[in-house]
């Protein structure tokens, strides 16, 4: 129901199946053909690949770092949605409770983003009709974004978007990261865009094996992460907010404003 | 009823010679075989209550449950052919999803009664087509509109109400609701007053056994429909307990 | 924004978005090493994922264990083998409610072969080391290309370091090129072991995208044994 | 419901039921694997032209980092002659230039009285050769005698035909023994389908073909048929880079096939040098 | 097909104790066919020092004789023996000024200094940028394999018959697993006092 | 600069300065008057605040041909939805019908649009939709390619919860402003004031004097 109907008419290939049909030559026992009616035709624009998408991220979110602690996850990311260059909305939360188990942070298009949230609403609703009390859990939502990125990325219309999930699955704390063509691995910190670089590091030199963070310290460090993703992130602000979950429920702090150290710039002079 | 077995009433597309559609009467006529549902609109808060006859005790706890929700504010009782009314739910849920889907916000009660409405009265202008044998209440709560309690009938036609009731002893619980002044009622008082009605209404010699159910969405549950929900459901049955004892002491002396 | 779109329209060209054209696939690096002997088989993977010079995680697991004595060890564009093997698993569990048993090890290379196949135009670009114990208990290695084409052997190395592993297990598992008569000597479970892990470690001193640890699988007719073994971390 | 139905806008898709039902899982599944119920049924690609694409991206392969190497096989021969029909062909299987595999079966035993040789792309070889094997013994089932060597060839080229400008690489000779007596076809991935008397498919068959002509005629000794077989691989294996292995060698015999022979290469290579230092002094 | 592999081929040095090895495969190639099965791809510059070129033919055979030049231009000057590190700078610098026009080549400098004997190996890219290990290096097509096997195989301190086999081991092993290289194989053993020179017998495939 | 006759075969593009902002009671929305065909201006008295509802009214940036499209189907949607509903729309619900549109055709259609309108549930609301077709609520937003050139102003002089006049003279010095340094921005100032009585329209002439019609010297 993502696949959006462009209007532009689709030049009909010459010697093969339509794209994103199937194709079927004998005649042979083949359900599939007719697809159903909601099976819409995907009319694409040109791109890389002779495909014809060529749809590229414009309001676009940074990095989002998640640390897995003692008891929980937490998720922060700043609020800044950038439009190209231009740091254009500076208060918007990056970072969702989806209900007191499963956090999420994205970054990326954050227009696929709202349409992807929408869908994930619809489905918390969905829960609640069935009046089970059943609340969807971190990795079924980890698996189900798997599965809808990699969907979206083969028929060339990706959701540009790089997503941390976390939360806690049966109470046991779970962080996973998501990215544009399925790519979803687990791990206990993990981050997006420049937040790879710069805070996996700073919270490796933490992660002591076998010892887990507490709270405390993983919001420190987190806040360490977010000081240096402003300092080097042309495309951040100090301004930043964060999810937590623990077994007392998931909630959004923030929004916090980084500390920041310009002393050195006074020891500099010429080049 | 003058010209029953005239011919008129095999099928929802004729009407009868004294101007009615006999298939809507005796759709009407199957609502009142199950058991009692009521609906309660209060000051903050909207109550559905059902007298779910338990025909034999090995059903489970919450088997034909025939309260839904909806959305998240949104509930809907049954009276009449479950299975029926399961598929009116789905179409409410359908309307509701949609709607959010164009609008970004939750369907008001109003608008997602009116659609389903419409639905239920399409199915009472063709032969090919029996109307549905159910009616069905909503209730709804929100910021603006406060508590929000409508009825939809098998003709198709829906009201508004402060209180509304269908099922096996619709005629009594409406005498007994038109006794109170529900819209400065109280959440607790509603919830009491509900249980009451439905012990009151049970027949006990027809039905055995029955289990009271009910569903509340108001300010208390901060919007959420909720079935069931803890504190008030065993005030509701203690209300109703006890309100049966006072009755069987009366006859004693 | 294609041809009637932004093009169009200079002023709107957002200042700071540069096009950025969207390609499927992405290396995802790390390596696998599959030895199978008459009553068990060995398949060891490495457990870094990386793109380019970034490191994703180091402790990654590649190695999926699909029933009870068939391992299936996968590397290349992380997200196609997501997607094949939970295919993978998908059907043989449909295999399973519908047969009322486990599918075998051959049943399934096929089954894998026949799936890849099936995207023979737009390909999973993985490489798959299937190892398992086949009908009668022996040791059995399957490997494949990108389109499915699977072909059974007694050992193989796969993914980013295959082609610098591959002659070293000619030359420690097969024998090759030395000039020895008679049978083909065996190769222990342990000996077996060993290699693989030495393999590893040579690959890990070579190869940028495989290191961190190596995760190894061991089936025997009991079960599956797992060790891992930690690697150079650069 | 009903009502729906009869207005027929039931699959409309604001009717759609919002979560998915059993039957959408099914179908949606179904996508991913439906060649397993259907083998014509390929997944088609979301992009024209696969084979532009696919060949755009081995290219850039360097710079992106994206090597999807398919597996090619590369020297097969067939000849009829009095005593049937001879097919030799090598075993090293290449993915671009790293050999993948020294020991793969180019000859598929499609039945007890067909063979198939896989020259190509050897995915798409033994793909359609399996699905050759069931029309073959379909065919059996339904006319309850064994299938022509011309027949087959012809379902092959069909198939081959479907598929001709998406990009497979097949170049096969189809040979065995019916009533009509030895029947040996070159079917390719064009979709040209030719019967004839001598073959040699593959990057290595120019030298196959300087052996096989200097040695052939119509009416050779089975031994020395074969001999002319093995040969001719061999010098396809030491000149072409993307031949070698193991000489397989296979002689269908109006009763069916026989594998006559296995033998390495490099045992044929120092037997043959060894031959010709004896013949001159 | 990158250009570097027109003509297939494979050269691998290694490091022993007081001593070096050094061989090549045999094959010249134009792309899959074999056109001779004799073409050695190592050339004695000195009495022990040896230099691989692998890559483009018709590269090879140029450098080669524009290095005997320059090698013999510089001992006729210096009247002394070229150690190897001397004449890797040399060949280093030669392939630079080619920078945006290189010989497409991968060289391999396997020798012992004249005076102090000090085993030497290295090895270069086509614009001359010097690896000077001290375990082995390899170049040519297949270059991947030979790393996996030299990785495997070699030990330090290895003696001449040692490191004969185990040479021998990494570059046949190596080259099976490779189209385009191969068909036979030459070693060379430098020691302080004798040079043996084996050739090898290999798949012809 | 070579002067192509570009304009021939462009497509109608409203370089534009659009704005809107929040204040007690309502909304002031403001834009200027120009629809440029490459470096040709094919329209200078073009109104941009175009109507939706009574009380909800959008400001039209990008290509013209889509905004123009997009605003009447969604003028024709919600005018379904109220008599169905029996209510006024919502400005929220315009805005959601405009981010439908936007984000799921956003392959091939130019358009950045700001919603603007009063209801009686939130009273006077400000929507955001830019390029890529995300939906944002804000106190005060401007678009357009004229809006790089006044996000300084903008944040220096913008206050929350203004006065109605305060608002008027914020809106229009700001859209002059944009249309002094943005070339594909002119014309005159258009500002519509959306309170519950629906909307009072305004006109500044962007003339040193502010008069209509002004004598050269």
């Amino acid at each position: 129901m993502y696949a959006g109907h462009q209007v532009i008419p689709q030049q009909f290939w010459s010697n093969g199946p339509a794209p994103g049909q199937f194709y079927n030559f004998t005649g042979g026992y083949n359900g599939l053909a007719t697809g159903s009616a909601n099976q819409c035709k995907e009319y694409t624009t040109p791109g890389l690949f002779g495909t014809q998408h060529s749809s590229s991220p414009i309001t676009t979110g940074t990095s989002v770092v998640g640390i897995k602690f003692d008891g929980g996850v937490m998720i922060a990311a700043d609020n800044l949605v950038s439009y190209g260059s231009l740091a254009r909305y500076q208060d918007v939360q990056r970072v969702f409770k989806v209900n007191n188990k499963t956090i999420m942070g994205a970054g990326g298009d954050f227009a696929d983003f709202q349409s992807l949230k929408r869908s994930i609403d619809q489905k918390i609703v969905e829960d609640l009709c069935h009046g089970d009390d059943l609340e969807m859990k971190p990795k079924s939502l980890y698996n189900w974004l798997t599965r809808v990125f990699y969907n979206r990325r083969s028929r060339f219309n990706p959701l540009w978007l790089e997503m941390v999930v976390g939360g806690l699955d049966n109470g046991e704390p779970f962080l996973g990261h998501v990215d544009l063509r399925g790519r979803a691995y687990e791990d206990d910190v993990v981050a997006t865009g420049f937040g790879k670089h710069l805070a996996l590091p700073l919270v490796r030199e933490q992660l002591v094996e076998g010892k887990k963070l507490t709270q405390e310290q993983a919001s420190d460090v987190l806040r360490k992460c977010m000081e240096v993703l402003y300092y080097r992130d042309c495309r951040s602000m100090p301004k930043y907010s964060v999810v937590v979950c623990t077994k007392d429920g998931s909630v959004v702090q923030g929004p916090f404003n980084v500390n920041e150290n310009w002393q050195l710039a006074t020891m500099v002079k010429g080049y | 009823m003058s010209s029953i077995g005239t011919g008129y009433d095999l099928s929802a597309s004729q009407f009868s010679p004294d101007g009615r559609v006999f298939q809507i009467d005796y759709a009407s006529k199957a609502v009142e075989k199950s058991g009692t549902v009521i609906g309660l609109r209060g000051k903050d808060s909207v109550v559905l209550a059902v007298e779910k006859i338990v025909t034999s005790p090995l059903y489970e706890e919450d088997a034909g449950a025939r309260i839904f929700t909806i959305d998240k504010n949104i509930g809907l009782a049954i009276a009449g052919l479950l299975a029926d009314g399961r598929y009116i739910v789905d179409i409410a849920r359908q309307e509701a999803a949609n709607y959010r889907q164009q609008f970004e916000r939750t369907i008001p009660l109003r608008h997602l009664t009116e659609r389903v409405a419409a639905y239920v009265h399409a199915y009472t202008l063709y032969s090919a087509v029996r109307p549905f044998g159910v009616s069905v209440i909503l209730s709804a709560w929100d910021e603006d509109q406060g508590p929000q309690l409508y009825k939809i009938e098998p003709s198709g036609s829906s009201f508004g109400y402060f209180a509304c009731a269908s099922g096996k002893a619709k005629q009594q619980a409406k005498t007994e609701m038109e006794k109170f002044n529900y819209t400065e009622m109280s959440t607790t008082d509603l919830v009491q007053n509900s249980g009451r009605i439905i012990y009151q209404v049970h027949d006990e010699l027809k039905d055995k056994d029955f289990r009271y159910e009910m569903s509340l969405v108001g300010k208390e549950t901060n919007g959420v429909h909720r079935l069931n929900p803890a504190p008030w459901h065993a005030m509701a049955i203690e209300a109703g307990e006890a309100f049966k004892n006072e009755d069987d002491s009366d006859n004693e002396i | 924004m294609n041809f009637m779109g932004i093009e169009q329209f200079p002023d709107y060209k957002v200042p700071g978005t540069q096009h950025q054209d969207f390609s499927p696939y992405e290396s995802n690096g790390g390596s696998i090493v599959a030895i199978a002997g008459d009553d068990y088989v060995v398949i060891a993977a490495d457990t870094r994922l990386s793109s380019g010079y970034t490191i994703h995680t180091r402790k990654q697991n590649k190695l999926f264990q699909l029933s009870g004595k068939t391992v299936l060890g996968s590397t290349g564009c992380w997200c196609d083998t997501l997607a094949l093997t939970a295919l993978v698993k998908a059907r043989m569990q449909m295999y399973e409610h519908t047969h009322l048993k486990t599918m075998s090890t051959d049943a399934i290379a096929q089954m894998l072969s026949i799936i890849m196949y099936n995207k023979r135009f737009f390909p999973y670009y993985v490489s798959n080391v299937l190892a398992g114990l086949d009908n009668e208990g022996k040791g059995v290695v399957y490997s494949y290309d990108p389109i499915g084409h699977c072909e059974r052997a007694t050992y193989r190395a796969g993914g980013s370091a295959g082609a610098l592993l591959q002659p070293v297990l000619d030359n420690q598992i097969g024998f090759k090129n030395m000039q020895l008569d008679g049978e083909i000597p065996k190769v222990s479970k342990d000996r077996a072991v060993a290699i693989a892990t030495d393999t590893f470690i040579s690959a890990a001193e070579r190869d940028i995208y495989t290191g961190d640890a190596v995760c190894i699988n061991i089936i025997t007719k009991d079960g599956i044994e797992v060790k891992e073994v930690q690697l150079r971390k650069d | 419901m009903a009502l729906a139905e009869i207005c027929n806008i039931s699959d409309a898709p604001y009717m759609k039921m919002r979560n998915f039902t059993t039957s959408d899982l099914e179908q949606e599944s179904q996508r991913y694997v439906s060649n397993l119920m259907n083998p014509y049924v390929l997944q088609a690609p979301p992009f024209e032209n696969p084979v532009e694409n696919l060949n755009k991206i081995q290219a850039s392969s360097d710079k992106t980092g994206i090597k999807i190497e398919f597996d090619h096989g590369t020297t097969t021969l067939g000849f009829k002659y009095k005593g049937g029909v001879i097919l030799a062909v090598d075993s090293r299987a290449t993915g671009g230039q790293f050999i993948g595999s020294q020991t793969m079966k180019k000859i598929v035993e499609i039945n007890q009285f067909l063979l198939g040789t896989l020259a190509g792309g050897a995915a798409d070889c033994v793909y359609w050769d399996r699905v050759l094997a069931k029309e073959c013994r379909l065919h059996e089932l339904r006319n309850k005698e064994r299938i022509s060597v011309a027949a087959a060839s012809k379902i092959m080229a069909n198939i081959a035909h479907e598929y001709k400008g998406m990009g497979l690489s097949m170049g096969m000779m189809l040979a065995g023994y019916d009533k009509r007596g030895p029947g040996l076809y070159y079917v390719d991935s064009e979709g040209s389908r030719t019967p004839g008397n001598v073959f040699s498919v593959g990057s290595g068959s120019i030298y196959a073909f300087g052996v096989l002509d200097s040695g052939y005629h119509w009416d050779l000794e089975d031994e020395a048929a074969q001999e002319l077989g093995r040969r001719a691989i061999y010098h396809a294996t030491y000149r072409d880079a993307y031949s070698g292995g193991i000489v397989r060698v296979y002689h269908m015999t109006p009763n069916g096939w026989i594998n006559i022979s296995n033998t390495d290469c490099m045992e044929l290579h120092y037997k043959y040098e060894e031959e010709k230092k004896n013949k001159k002094h | 097909m990158s250009i570097l592999a027109y003509n297939g081929g494979c050269v691998v040095a290694m490091r022993g104790k007081d001593c070096v090895a050094i061989a090549t495969d045999r094959r010249f190639g134009v792309q899959a066919q074999t056109i001779e099965t004799d073409f050695e791809k190592v050339f004695q510059f000195n009495p022990r020092m040896f230099v691989g070129l692998v890559g483009l033919q018709t590269d090879i055979l140029t450098v080669r004789d524009r290095l005997m030049f320059r090698k013999n231009l510089y001992e006729t000057r210096e009247n002394r023996e070229m150690q190897p590190a001397r004449f890797a700078a040399m060949l280093s610098s030669f392939l630079y000024e080619h920078r945006f026009g290189p010989y497409f080549i991968e060289p391999v400098i396997a020798g012992l200094d004249p005076k102090t004997l000090e085993p030497f190996i290295c090895n270069m890219d086509l614009i001359g940028c010097p690896n000077v290990p001290d375990d082995f290096v390899v170049a040519g097509t297949c270059g991947e394999q030979l790393y996996g096997m030299c990785e495997t195989l070699w030990k330090p301190d290895l003696e001449p018959n040692q490191l004969f086999e185990v040479i021998s081991q990494a570059m046949i092993n190596a080259f099976d697993r490779d189209a385009i290289s191969g068909w036979g194989a030459t070693v060379y053993i430098i020691e302080k006092d004798k040079i043996t020179v084996k050739t090898l017998k290999t798949r012809m495939d | 600069m070579v002067f192509g006759n570009d304009w021939m075969d462009a497509a109608h593009s409203t370089g534009t300065t659009i704005m809107a902002v929040e204040f007690d009671g309502g909304v002031v929305i403001g834009a200027d008057s120009r629809t440029s065909t490459g470096v040709y201006v094919a329209n200078r008295v073009t109104d941009k605040l175009t109507r939706i509802t009574d009380k909800i009214y959008c400001c039209r940036s990008g290509s013209a041909a889509d905004t123009q499209a997009i605003a009447d189907i969604v003028a024709y949607s919600l005018n379904y939805h109220e008599n169905q509903t029996g209510e006024e729309p919502l400005v929220a619900e315009a805005a959601s019908e405009f981010r439908n549109y936007c984000y799921n055709y956003r392959d091939s259609l130019v358009a950045g649009i700001i919603v603007a309108g009063w209801d009686k549930k939130k009273g006077g609301q400000v929507y955001s939709i830019p390029l890529g077709g995300m939906l944002k609520r804000e106190a005060c937003t401007i678009g357009g390619s004229g809006s790089s050139y006044i996000y300084g102003f903008v944040r220096e002089f913008f206050k929350p919860n203004m006065k109605k006049d305060d608002c008027v003279e914020f809106v229009k010095k700001a859209v002059r402003h944009a249309m002094y340094h943005d070339g594909s921005s002119g014309g005159v100032v258009r500002i519509g004031i959306i309170t519950e009585d629906g909307i009072e329209r305004k006109l500044f002439f962007n003339t040193e004097s502010g008069e209509a019609v002004v004598a050269g010297q």
